[in-house]
């Protein structure tokens, strides 16, 4: 999120698109809530379902499964068309002025650098006009049919409403009417706040959906200021946090990244890393990437990260390629793949295609599984009747099931979507013989590195120099990694100004990433964590709920990242000359007499920098402001285009109907032998798309009674044309197919799904929630992911559980 | 029978002092009306997160006893915190519910092992896990780890070996599965932000 | 043998039967009128308690039907209404200031013992097909609860009018000196039955 | 033992007044069905909070589980897809449970004296120590809400969890509730809310929005906010104008007082004619003539 929960209640008009926060988030859909009854704000809600969000929304329209950018590219269409943006606010905080390279072209679907074979695009023309300053070159007029503006109107003038009704199937009245409540929005003192979660994210093309709706946002004057913003709802408790620590194939702590094969040089490495500003006087604070870098690799290595080895760049592992869970799967069931260490995961029900992921699990030599919970996975090689039909004997992987703590029996923090690290407390020791997370890591690693000491064997240097500061090392406590994490000081920190002035001593905790150092006086686990742990204590323990500006700011609740900061480029909540858009929830302000930024928020901003300077709100950028023009950052092009999911009901691509290669994501990365698992919708005639209810959590309250009593058994939802056309009523048990394999439920028919009328043919939506299994208190239950494809975004490889294609038929 | 008005009259009235000597005059004992006692009084309570979604909601953990040294904690109730700015004391299904997650019968009690080819779990204790775990992994790292690729490029990687880290694990388990994964050399490394 | 001419009026199995239905009744009524009025919940301790009588009450009372039932059957030829009996019923005033002359020759029963047969065994039927209605657990839940409030309704109303009648039966039994013995010990003696039942004692009697 | 617990306004089956001096403040749990999400969280705080669990069951084809109330779920959703105008799909999801009326024809049908009392503060609480489990407050309900255990035999309900009120507390499900579709508070302040809600509604375009609370039972201490307060049917069945049944009143409040009289005299009838008239004998000059 770039703001966070409480914020919600500032919006005057909010969007739920991709996403079903009163279902998956209810305790933060309350704020939706509250801005209904105390700003009597609007709720809009689209979604292929009337979903229990629609139920209390003001509109809901429908569409069709996967087709988002089209809809939202509609609604770019229609501010630009109708000129219902903020002007200042794209003039000066955006890329609008910015000229596009003049080879850089889109033609029927494809941008320009595309290659067939490799399904990826070079991407050299995807990029600004830079002058001989070493500066972006601008057109502030406007007028040149390069610059960003024009090429951002010309591309999305394809977009109409009733290009919209043939892709979507969303009525042309309702999206009219939902078009007009967002244009409003535009209003310096209106905003709109648009949540999401992965009804985005789980499509081949789920980034760029992600990208279009922050580019609508953009054009309404909405990223940075109070109610607005993109809100990505996360899924799971710590998913921000673990994602913030880097626990990604190609990521370090703080969303630095690991280098490639090619990166052999530690100074071209952070070349690319710490980018110079595109724009005179931009702050471009990647350019302090060598001071977190070094840290980092201080807290991990302790004294072996010397400026001689360049803070041992070379023991960290080097990608050739991501190594993301589809990867390793098809790696697993390729057979190159010989250990698994599940933590917390069930991928067995969480990844796709079932079938596939259990014989990679099956040719794994070992497999170790620690949760608190019997999980799937874990029983992935045990018979379990239809559900899970394998034969035991025939599986030689060696299994370790190892019972953890739950988060009652820790202590530790976790961070919100707002990117709030709360910190909580044990209430009562763990059952039987489980043990904490940390203790089951340590164990592992304080044996394999005795091993290592002992026996030698591979690059142990990195095994043997990892710092392990701990009291009880076989238990590391969650406060020393905590301050880890948080950065200390390892030498004397003094004054810039006055070297006699001794700031921080020694071994004292920073007070954020601002005292960084990249000369190996700082230790930092996370950079963007900085300061949670400070000389003033754990301030993710702090409970003080005050919000003294009425607008849900609680600076003194937790903590959050960056530097507490609670609304991300709020800069932007001001105009260029430093006064609020929007007097009434003002974030900051520029106070003259007190030369820097004060108000309700930590300024995301270089807080002296006065607003005469020019610095753009976007300091993470090196141009300093937004980018509607995404350069090289996404694999199918700078502007989102729509392209069809891998499985759809449609042949072609109602915007490229000639050409085979843009109807679905050109750059979406699809293993070999897959190809093969996509159906066609000719066996596969109707929609399907999966997700959570809210009576459960994953795969994971179905273990709870309460919770199993709530929701005790599967079921798929259809629509009353479809039943009736196949003679199923609620309540029969049905089976669902797909190319992957089948599941059997319980039907729900229901008005809530209804024909969509698509390219002049009628579409019929099926539903099926996610959460059932061959474990727990429920009934068991087929794996959903049994029905779907295995194949991901093209940036993310977040696999497309949103839409994909199956028959269903009375059982 | 002769029964003038004036004797219909007194009848009556007899009738009816009669009846209420019998339904009125017996009216039985006060079973004592009092509520259930409230069953928290003097329960432990301590702060925490809810585990399950990303709003992460504040909770009030409430447990037998009074964490006196004869007393191990025995989690009884759980209810939302109403000091948190997000969730205000409220809380969705699944966090009203997550007493029945702390005391579910399909939670994990010992370290088990699973044969290859076997059809049943054996019992073994942490020392076994860790040792056999630690041999399988050093095993595997020694015989597939790249220091170098094709390219004479400096690599240090090992693939042959996968690291799936969880969604709902803390910071500081995450801030540690990080560095051990890294020092390992490994790539093949996700977690849960896309499932 | 009495100083007087003693004629047969019940056989033993009848008197059995007879005691039967009353001890059921008496069962029923009191582990009922708790339920019946507050005021009557004192009763309930008879049982072991209010809920021991809400489980006995309706097999007492499902008893008593049963009894009652019996009874009426083996007793019904002689509770036909004669002509005798519209005649007799004409001399109402008389009979209840206890002149018992000039009375039509009737059968065993008299007309006022017929109809409170007839009036039982209708409440008494009403009384088991609403009890059935409201019968906890084994019934109740079969039934609609719009049902089950007309079988309150039915049960209570019915109740009174076989409470009434039992007070009618009782001071009647003990107000006609006599009777008590013939339900006891089986026997009247020949001038009670021609002074009551006139037309049975001739039969019998020859 | 809770002060509260003596503040006493009706007891079932009970003659004599009920200690009553004191006054308490008046309760209501405001539902607003406009806000609801359906999403039972409500119905885990109160098998949470009141240690039940209702049997793991089945899925009939809708979303509604537990599928009805019993002695296990005091409160369940019930869910309804309706389309009040033409083409226009409304999910109304209604939590169904106990009303709390101020005349509450449950403690009217109860023979068991303490089984059911109605606190001053206007809870409606079932009592099951004193409970003979012969379901007259089923019958005697406007709402079909409570239900026998199969287990014991005995009536269970919503207390509106009279032990968290009386300790100062919110009911469980009110705490817990997401979205503040149930607050808890003082009638007047419930009351004054729901007004506001009610013009919110009217203003989003139900023009029939209204507050549900039923007069036919003196009103209720649980009261809905309804977008559709003219149709309370299309909310699964919620009666539109509910007051205790007339055959219980007639059961309850006429038959029985004049049964007791009918009763009482027949017995003083008898008594009056044994005294006037003497018993029907047989006199011994007849014996001897026989």
């Amino acid at each position: 999120m770039t703001n966070h929960w409480v914020d919600i209640k500032n919006a005057d008009l909010i969007l739920i698109m991709g996403g079903n926060a009163a279902e998956a988030h209810p305790c933060g859909f309350k704020w939706v809530t509250e801005a209904k009854a105390h700003r009597g704000a609007k709720l809009i809600v689209v979604d292929p379902r009337f979903t229990r969000s629609a139920s209390v929304a003001d509109v809901y329209a429908p569409l069709r499964a996967g087709t988002d950018i089209a809809f939202l590219g509609g609604v770019i269409n229609y501010l630009l068309a109708n000129d219902r943006i903020n002007h200042e606010y794209v003039k000066n905080y955006t890329d609008f002025t910015f000229m596009v390279k003049d080879d850089f072209g889109f033609d029927d679907g494809l941008f320009t650098g595309y290659d067939a074979e490799k399904r990826s695009y070079a991407k050299t023309s995807w990029g600004y006009q830079i002058g001989p300053d070493g500066y972006v070159v601008t057109d502030p007029t406007l007028a040149n049919p390069r610059c960003v503006y024009r090429m951002l109107k010309a591309h999305y003038a394809r977009y109409t409403p009733e290009m919209v009704a043939t892709i979507c199937g969303t009525p042309k009245e309702d999206f009219l009417k939902i078009c007009g409540m967002i244009a409003e929005a535009a209003a310096p003192d209106k905003a709109m706040t648009v949540m999401y979660a992965l009804g985005w994210t789980q499509h081949s093309q789920g980034s760029q959906m992600i990208r279009t709706a922050a580019m609508v946002q953009l054009l309404l004057g909405n990223i940075g200021v109070a109610g607005g913003g993109m809100n990505a709802l996360r899924g799971h408790s710590n998913i921000q946090g673990l994602t913030d620590l880097g626990l990604l194939s190609n990521l370090l702590p703080g969303y630095m990244t690991l280098p490639g094969d090619g990166e052999q040089d530690y100074q071209a490495y952070l070349g690319t890393r710490a980018l110079k500003p595109l724009r005179p006087g931009q702050l471009s604070y990647w350019q302090n990437y060598g001071k977190f870098f070094v840290s980092t690799m201080k807290a991990w290595f302790g004294d072996a990260a010397t400026a001689e080895n360049n803070w041992c760049y070379h023991w960290l592992p080097k990608l050739d390629k991501g190594y993301d869970i589809l990867q390793v799967f098809e790696n697993m069931h390729q057979g190159t793949v010989n250990g698994y260490i599940c933590q917390g995961f069930n991928p067995l029900a969480s990844a796709p295609c079932k079938v596939k992921v259990a014989g990679a699990l099956a040719r794994l030599k070992y497999l170790v599984v620690i949760d608190p919970l019997a999980t799937e996975t874990s029983e992935f090689w045990q018979n379990h009747g239809e559900y899970n039909d394998v034969d035991p004997t025939a599986i030689q992987t060696e299994v370790f099931r190892l019972p953890s703590t739950c988060f009652a029996e820790e202590d530790g923090s976790l961070v919100n979507s707002g990117r709030w690290l709360q910190w909580h407390w044990k209430a009562a020791d763990p059952p039987a013989e489980a043990k904490s997370d940390q203790a089951i890591m340590a164990g592992i690693f304080l044996t394999i590195r005795e091993l290592y000491r002992k026996n030698g064997g591979a690059f142990p240097e990195p095994i043997l120099n990892l710092t392990w500061k701990h009291r009880q090392p076989e238990e590391p406590s969650p406060e020393e990694l905590a301050r880890e994490f948080s950065g200390t000081a390892l030498k004397d920190q003094t004054d810039p100004k006055d070297p006699a002035k001794v700031l921080l001593k020694a071994g004292q905790q920073l007070n954020g990433f601002a005292e960084l150092k990249d000369d190996g006086s700082t230790a930092c686990g996370c950079w963007i964590f900085s300061g949670c742990w400070s000389e003033k204590g754990n301030l993710m323990a702090r409970r003080d709920n005050a919000d003294p500006y009425g607008i849900g700011q609680t600076l003194n609740w937790a903590f959050a990242w960056p530097a507490n900061r609670r609304i991300l480029y709020n800069r932007a909540s001001c105009t260029p000359d430093g006064k609020p858009f929007d007097p009434k929830r003002p974030l900051i302000a520029w106070n003259g007499a007190a030369g820097a930024w004060t108000g309700s928020d930590i300024p995301d901003y270089s807080a002296v920098s006065p607003p005469a300077n020019g610095m753009g709100p976007f300091i993470m950028n090196p141009e300093g402001v937004a980018r509607f023009f995404a350069l090289d950052k996404m694999a199918e092009g700078p502007f989102p285009e729509h392209y069809e999911p891998f499985e759809s009901p449609l042949a072609a691509n109602p915007l490229h109907p000639n050409n085979g290669k843009a109807r679905a994501n050109p750059a979406a990365r699809v293993f070999k032998g897959d190809w093969a698992s996509f159906g066609s919708a000719e066996e596969f005639p109707q929609v399907c798309t999966t997700y959570r209810l809210t009576e459960h959590f994953h795969f994971w309250t179905k273990h709870a009674i309460l919770d199993a009593i709530l929701q005790p058994e599967q079921f798929v939802e259809l629509g009353e044309d479809l039943a009736r056309k196949k003679g199923i009523r609620a309540g029969d048990s049905v089976r669902v197919r797909s190319k992957r394999g089948f599941i059997v439920a319980v039907a729900v028919v229901t008005k809530r799904i209804r024909t969509l009328e698509i390219a002049g043919r009628k579409v019929h939506t099926v539903g099926v929630p996610i959460h059932w299994g061959f474990m727990g208190m429920a009934k068991n239950g087929y794996i959903t992911n049994t029905l779907t494809p295995f194949v991901g975004d093209a940036n993310t490889q977040t696999p497309e559980f949103k839409s994909f294609l199956v028959a269903i038929e009375k059982v | 029978m002769h029964i003038n008005r004036r004797q219909f009259f007194k009848v009556c009235a007899a009738t009816v002092s009669g009846s209420s000597l019998a339904t009125l005059g017996f009216s039985p004992a006060n079973a004592l009306a009092e509520v259930r006692e409230f069953k928290l009084t003097r329960a432990t309570e301590t702060r925490n997160t809810c585990p399950y979604c990303s709003v992460g909601c504040g909770l009030l953990i409430y447990s037998l006893g009074d964490n006196s040294k004869n007393a191990p904690a025995e989690i009884i109730h759980i209810e939302g915190d109403p000091d948190h700015p997000v969730n205000r004391g409220t809380l969705c299904p699944k966090g009203a519910g997550l007493l029945d997650f702390v005391h579910s019968p399909n939670r994990l009690n010992y370290p088990e092992y699973r044969a290859p080819g076997s059809k049943e779990w054996q019992r073994i204790t942490w020392n076994e896990a860790f040792s056999r775990i630690a041999a399988l992994m050093k095993e595997d790292r020694d015989a597939h780890f790249i220091a170098q690729n094709d390219k004479g490029q400096t690599v240090n990687r090992w693939i042959s070996t996968g690291f799936l880290a969880a969604s709902a694990s803390s910071n500081e388990t995450g801030y540690l599965t990080q560095k051990i994964a890294r020092s390992l050399g490994m790539l093949a490394f996700d977690n849960q932000a896309r499932v | 043998m009495s100083k007087h001419a003693l004629i047969q009026r019940h056989s033993a199995s009848e008197r059995l039967n007879h005691w039967l239905v009353a001890f059921a009744f008496i069962l029923a009524g009191l582990s009922g009128l708790g339920f019946f009025h507050p005021g009557f919940y004192w009763l309930t301790n008879l049982f072991g308690g209010g809920t021991w009588a809400r489980i006995l009450h309706p097999f007492f009372g499902a008893g008593l039907a049963l009894f009652f039932f019996i009874w009426v059957g083996r007793e019904w030829k002689d509770n036909r209404i004669t002509p005798e009996d519209w005649q007799w019923a004409k001399h109402m005033g008389d009979i209840m200031q206890n002149k018992m002359d000039n009375l039509p020759p009737i059968g065993k029963y008299n007309l006022g013992q017929k109809l409170l047969t007839r009036t039982m065994f209708t409440a008494i039927v009403l009384l088991l097909a609403s009890g059935i209605l409201i019968w906890q657990p084994w019934f109740a839940p079969e039934f609609s609860i719009e049902l089950r409030r007309i079988g309150v309704v039915v049960h209570a109303f019915a109740a009174f009018v076989v409470l009434v009648c039992f007070i009618v039966h009782v001071y009647a039994a003990y107000w006609t000196r006599g009777a008590i013995r013939s339900m006891t010990r089986g026997t009247v003696t020949a001038a009670w039955a021609r002074h009551h039942c006139a037309g049975w004692y001739k039969k019998i009697a020859g | 033992m809770a002060l509260q617990s003596l503040d006493i306004k009706r007891r079932s089956a009970t003659t004599t007044p009920v200690p009553g001096a004191r006054a308490t403040l008046e309760v209501v749990k405001l539902i607003d069905v406009s806000k609801c999400i359906g999403c039972k969280a409500c119905q885990v705080a109160c098998m949470e909070w009141n240690d039940l669990r209702d049997a793991i069951g089945e899925n009939r084809g809708v979303y509604d589980n537990p599928a009805d109330l019993s002695d296990q779920s005091w409160t369940v959703m019930r869910f309804a897809e309706v389309e009040p105008a033409p083409g226009r799909l409304e999910w109304l999801i209604r939590k169904d449970g106990c009303m709390h009326c101020a005349d509450p024809g449950c403690l009217k049908s109860c023979p068991a004296p303490g089984a059911i009392v109605q606190y001053s503060n206007g809870i409606v609480d079932f009592h099951q120590e004193a409970c003979v489990g012969c379901g007259y407050c089923v019958i005697g309900c406007p709402f079909n809400i409570p239900r026998l255990s199969p287990k014991d035999g005995k009536a269970y309900k919503c207390t509106l969890c009279s032990d968290r009120v009386a300790v100062g507390l919110e009911p469980a499900c009110a705490k817990i509730c997401p979205t503040g579709a149930i607050l808890f508070g003082s009638k007047e302040d419930m009351l004054h809310h729901a007004a506001g809600r009610v013009v919110d509604l009217k203003e989003r375009g139900y023009g029939q929005a209204g507050v549900y609370n039923p007069p036919g039972v003196d009103g209720t201490h649980v009261m809905y906010v309804l977008h559709h307060a003219d149709r309370p049917e299309l909310y699964q069945g919620l009666p539109k104008d509910p007051g205790i049944s007339p055959l219980v009143a007639l059961w309850k409040e006429i038959a029985k007082t004049l049964m007791n009289i009918g009763l009482g005299a027949a017995v003083v009838g008898g008594i009056v004619h044994y005294l006037t008239q003497g018993p029907n004998e047989v006199t011994e000059e007849e014996e001897e003539t026989s």
